[in-house]
């Protein structure tokens, strides 16, 4: 029987990916806010195809990695970036192949149009935009001229995100399903977009978030929740908040092998597929 | 006192930050974060400066979205921007150059938040180290963001110049134009000229853009440099060895 | 001089209050998130007129006395209610005899256009409110044919609200002016969409609320605040959330004498003018 | 077992809301809380209840918006509603009778959520105990919140039906009235119908309310009336009086 924390399923790393069917459309946060990279791996595994995935507002090595498993059908974002640990090749290389479709995006865009979603209202308005490729590319977004200006103001509407699934890593859940998650908004923005939350955790703590003002300030409530699993450094190599930090060793290991899709693949038998037992 | 590249870049923005009550950083960006946090260290506590990174000198709680309400709410006086190419009529590009979109021959990471923040933040600057053709484009191969067009559209924000490893250029918005304002002790409008892509206005006579007096320099070398080392070790390990190596 | 908690001046309440213009346009929160009334006695010791009041969504006794002592202009809320303490009295014998504006909301809608406001964004479509006389008389809201739809659907456009003031009562600042609001998140919106937040505090603690995780995400950060009073029992009468009660006694006295405007103008005598010291 | 007014409505709503993933009830529902407490308690883990003023059964985290926010997913499935009036078209009336609007004759204290949750959630009882030609009027005289209309406006949500002391009236959402569906034990059609100023549905033979069990009493006034204590002390001991004894 699965265990429950609450009303929250607690599952296995596999188990949990295998809640996500293709073509599912899912949201996933910045590297400060804490990214499900083992989950990442296990989706990998899966083998799921033609995801789209919303990065919240930006991504790097999980949206890299999954390009380079072709698991993408559509990316949108408003950038993709390994930082300092260098060029996301898996992921230029998939643009440019063509195999995924590309919604470039400015950051407070996917922002309000996560929020919207949240807010179960249909769209968002949003300033700036006005005269850029960016909006010339999106021909989901629209412009309307300001109902409540006398003059002529256009502004950019766009429209909600709904994703299925909010996917991300944090600290500890409590022992009801409740998530802690500080002052990472983003987070909540995106869990209440989406229809459930798959959530990894380094642990599970035997309290209840909810018992002092303070813990519950920064706690996304289970109700938002579908499923939860324990992975200890389930952000590697990627840092956790203050928690843990990059593993940069392992970073510049993958920047190297990564530059060719035989390198990746190597990367993959050795990293993501071998590492199947230890998650 | 005799100081470096780096040095005069960060004392150049802080000049141009005075007046601000809040002042942002974005991701990877020592030289501005350095250039606020003197900025406010001189502003008599008139100041706030908020460093993407930082712990000591983050004090946004609201997650990632908070910058960009802020803009929203005319609270963010002054931001920086890069780009991949930056063109004469101040637009920036930061996703990718040649071929065609979204299949382009290079690819940078993508827009961030300038698409935004361009257009809200009252004082843009533009900022990249790059002084060459390459990225001073006559025109850029896609707009990620665009140049004041002075078309009646709501626009509290934008440029108000360009500041680079040879020059400090300010823009006029009414003329939608670069202006030479000033060139960095050691270079010339000529070495200017050649290494820009884009036409801009050029008065008869370009003074040296100022130089940081000792005062100034010895405030950036000991307080701001510990403070920016926080969020950026290596910066100041390479631009203040003396005190990353006293910090040892 | 004035003492300061980083940027932020500490004042004393009647100083706080003599911040506020007459006219102002003040947001101030519902009962359970934290109302300072303290302040509110010396906003109407200084005899302020013509104010108007967003309550987010709803208030209580604060608009009450306000519309007893004559300082309100306009009235933008989705209801008035001292709860199980009564009729609103005063304020009902002020909206009869036309002494204010009176704009009738819906919850949602406040919230949504103080969220508009702390956007930046001009306005923000809401599902519902169609049909009822809630929009028949807001000729401030407008209605739009959504332009994401293929069929005829339209919905609710409410223009932001942007606040001078944000006024309310919490448990404590710290050193640096930053403010602990827990789990209130109305308040933060609200700080967002006003100009600046006036706010009194039961005490000012030698402590830094951005200093760990769990405290930060409770914080609305000092770049929000522009004065801040210490007012211990500064929600008296009303509760603070789990920190104090209802004076029940109080609200009973309250809701007798404030059957008249006689009554209210004796009330005001013992409990507004007179408390100026004790205050 | 015998059973008072109260437990029958309690158990009632109870009934009404199974199968009901997430219920929410508001400020001063002690009725609405204990049934939807019930529900919860029959539910085998199923269903989340949210019980404003409640610290024990209050899970929300995001301030006062977050019900609405949740309304505005679809998540919640079911909420209570009351009106100073209700017509047989089931528009409501929170604000104010008698009068020209907004100098109303008499005011109540406003619309709170309703303008914006009665369109959203699927499931909401309109809860009103006093039933009166007063309250249940032919049209009300201000519009807080609409009946549904079948005009093809977005409206996921509205109303199932009417619950007071005397009955209740299922809302027919095709025909826009309400139908009259079971007369609680010990009143009667006529009584209803006298006491009612709209037009309503009647079949020739209305059933009586289902009497609670014994086991759905017992639940109720052990397990249910303590969490439902917890926010409302009073109503407890005035409806429990056994249970609030013993617990003092």
């Amino acid at each position: 029987m699965t265990r429950e924390l609450g009303q929250v399923p607690v599952h296995g790393l596999d188990q949990l990916a295998a809640q996500i069917p293709n073509g599912a459309k899912i949201a996933v946060p910045p590297d400060y806010s804490g990214v499900a990279m083992a989950l990442t791996r296990a989706m990998i595994r899966r083998g799921l195809r033609d995801l789209h995935v919303v990065c919240v507002p930006v991504s790097g090595l999980q949206v890299e990695m999954l390009a380079g498993a072709g698991c993408l059908g559509t990316v949108e974002t408003s950038a993709i970036t390994l930082g300092e640990y260098g060029t996301a090749y898996r992921f230029q290389a998939a643009l440019k192949a063509k195999q995924f479709r590309m919604m470039d995006a400015t950051c407070p865009a996917v922002h309000a149009a996560i929020q919207a979603g949240g807010k179960g209202i249909p769209f968002m308005p949003l300033r700036g935009l006005l005269g850029t490729d960016l909006l010339k590319n999106r021909p989901d977004w629209t412009v309307i001229d300001n109902p409540f200006s006398k003059d002529e103001d256009p502004v950019v509407l766009l429209p909600a995100i709904r994703p299925d699934f909010a996917i991300f890593h944090a600290p500890f859940a409590d022992r009801n399903g409740n998530v802690f998650i500080g002052r990472r908004r983003e987070l909540v923005a995106m869990a209440h977009a989406s229809t459930q939350s798959l959530v990894t955790v380094e642990e599970i703590r035997d309290v209840d978030l909810l018992a002092s003002e303070e813990s519950a300030a920064g706690t996304l409530t289970a109700a938002y929740i579908g499923g939860i699993a324990e992975a200890p450094r389930g952000a590697w190599p990627i840092k956790l908040w203050d928690i843990y930090d990059y593993d940069e060793p392992h970073l510049k290991l993958y920047g190297e092998m990564a530059r060719t899709s035989e390198g990746f693949a190597r990367y993959c038998d050795q990293f993501v597929q071998d590492q199947k037992a230890a998650e | 006192m005799s100081f470096s590249r780096q040095e005069l870049l960060i004392t150049t923005i802080a000049r141009l930050l005075q007046g601000c009550r809040l002042v942002a950083t974005g991701a990877s960006s020592p030289i501005p974060g350095a250039g606020a946090l003197l900025a406010r260290a001189q502003s008599n506590g008139k100041m706030r400066v908020n460093v993407l990174g930082s712990v000591r000198n983050d004090f946004l709680c609201d997650g990632g979205v908070e910058l960009f309400d802020l803009a929203g709410q005319g609270r963010l006086d002054a931001f920086f921007l890069g780009g991949g190419q930056i063109d004469g009529e101040a637009n920036i590009n930061l996703v990718g150059a040649g071929g065609e979109y979204p299949q382009t021959n290079v690819r940078w990471p993508g827009s961030f938040g300038s698409g935004y923040l361009y257009y809200l933040v009252p004082r843009v600057i533009l900022f990249r180290e790059e002084h060459s053709r390459r990225v001073l484009v006559p025109k850029v191969d896609f707009i990620s963001s665009a140049g004041p067009k002075n078309d009646g559209t709501y626009r509290p924000g934008g440029p108000i110049g360009l500041l680079t490893n040879l020059c400090w250029f300010a823009f006029d918005r009414d003329k939608r134009r670069f202006r030479l304002d000033s060139v960095h002790p050691g270079h010339t409008v000529e070495e200017v000229r050649d290494n820009t892509g884009f036409d801009f206005d050029c008065p008869d006579s370009v003074p040296a853009t100022a130089s940081p007096d000792a005062a100034t320099l010895t405030l950036l070398r000991t307080r701001i440099a510990a403070e920016i080392a926080e969020t950026y070790p290596r910066f100041v390990a390479q631009v203040f060895p003396d005190l990353a190596a006293a910090g040892e």
